[in-house]
């Protein structure tokens, strides 16, 4: 089980903020596909991955990165504060 | 060191006032505001924010820029929830001996909380709501402070 | 625009809380003060000036940072006289729509000041009386901002 | 008639924060020269002119600025303000 979180408009393109989800994904980019097979609104939400940022136990991270014993990812576009 | 995340507003005047009154150590002392910007209509912003993240984020950045400049003192106060235009967003301010270590670590600060720190600003208008582009330029900052 | 010269003590956090109030033109206000740094026994200082040039130089300056960042308004308040470890000799203010031009401009108005505004600090310590030299890194400092 | 004033070691240096000097040197370093000439105290303060600044009027000039016409003149050390 792992804690998925959403932000700003992929938050609102796949209609909620936070799901948990039973996975066996090895890597964010095959939970990345897993999701994107399994209902539009993530296809459409995980389309183009250049314009979206990941974060892996809150600490930003790559496509790639693995998921073995990760508690928390996030999906987010780049980060617009200041 | 000083990281502040809230909903509440905050008086610019007096927490810049508060971090440089009787600082015998320091020299110089910066501080930038950002303020919400009245651009064509603009009345109101959303500024989401990503609990937990934000708060470690933040401290690693003034962890760091603390280390690089040599800073005496360094405070961070980021504002998330409904904003309207005149409304300080956030603020952060260094302190440090010299003047040039002040400024770069307050530059290095933004630079690094703008496309570092996860939130995101809505803009609600005439028009209707829009979120707002992160810039190519603010990417494009954070080069100038890579180290060999 | 708004240039003072005084022997008066000045609250610096007001001051800045005063100039970025309700600014819905600026995004991005950036100031500088400094502070009379306790260094090694520093009783007290002297600051001298030439009363009529200063105001000038200061003029210049702050006009020639407004017209080359597109600031949208300036401040400048520099004290002269007698003032002792932990207080605030000077600040500079600057509002821009964005963070780059607003952090240019105080970094150019220091630079400036350093060198061009008639200004002289005498310190009063233990060991008797010295003026402060200046640094040859003030003087460099300008090079940075000459255009072609 | 001009008005001859010295800041900070300067003034120190000469005794005095301000002067009037009758002078016909057409120049500012002329009239150093002038000055330096007429007593001790002026040749130590005007000994290294690397270390000294001069104001025409207000404005901050060369030692060859010329003197025609002006009322003020200032010479101090390099600043040291902000």
């Amino acid at each position: 089980m792992i804690d998925v979180l959403y932000f700003a408009w992929v938050r609102e393109r796949i209609g909620l903020p936070k799901e948990r989800i039973e996975t066996a994904a090895p890597t964010v980019a095959a939970l990345v596909e897993e999701l994107s097979a399994r209902e539009d609104r993530y296809a459409a939400a995980f389309a183009d991955l250049s314009a979206l940022r990941v974060a892996v136990d809150q600490d930003l991270a790559d496509f790639d990165a693995p998921l073995v014993g990760v508690r928390e990812v996030a999906f987010f576009p780049p980060m617009t504060g200041g | 060191m000083d990281i502040r995340v809230q909903a509440a507003p905050f008086d610019f005047g007096a927490e810049a006032g508060a971090f440089a009154r009787g600082r015998r150590d320091a020299g110089a002392i910066v501080t930038f505001a950002g303020i919400v910007r009245d651009d064509g209509g603009l009345a109101r912003m959303e500024l989401e924010h990503y609990p937990g993240m934000t708060e470690r984020s933040l401290e690693t950045i003034a962890a760091e820029a603390t280390r690089r400049f040599g800073l005496l003192d360094c405070l961070v106060i980021h504002r998330h929830g409904s904003l309207t235009p005149g409304e300080t967003i956030m603020m952060v301010a260094t302190a440090a001996p010299h003047r040039a270590d002040a400024f770069a670590a307050a530059e290095f600060l933004m630079d690094y909380l703008k496309s570092r720190a996860p939130f995101w600003k809505k803009e609600f208008g005439a028009d209707g709501a829009a979120w707002v582009a992160a810039k190519d330029g603010d990417e494009d900052a954070l080069g100038r402070w890579s180290q060999d």
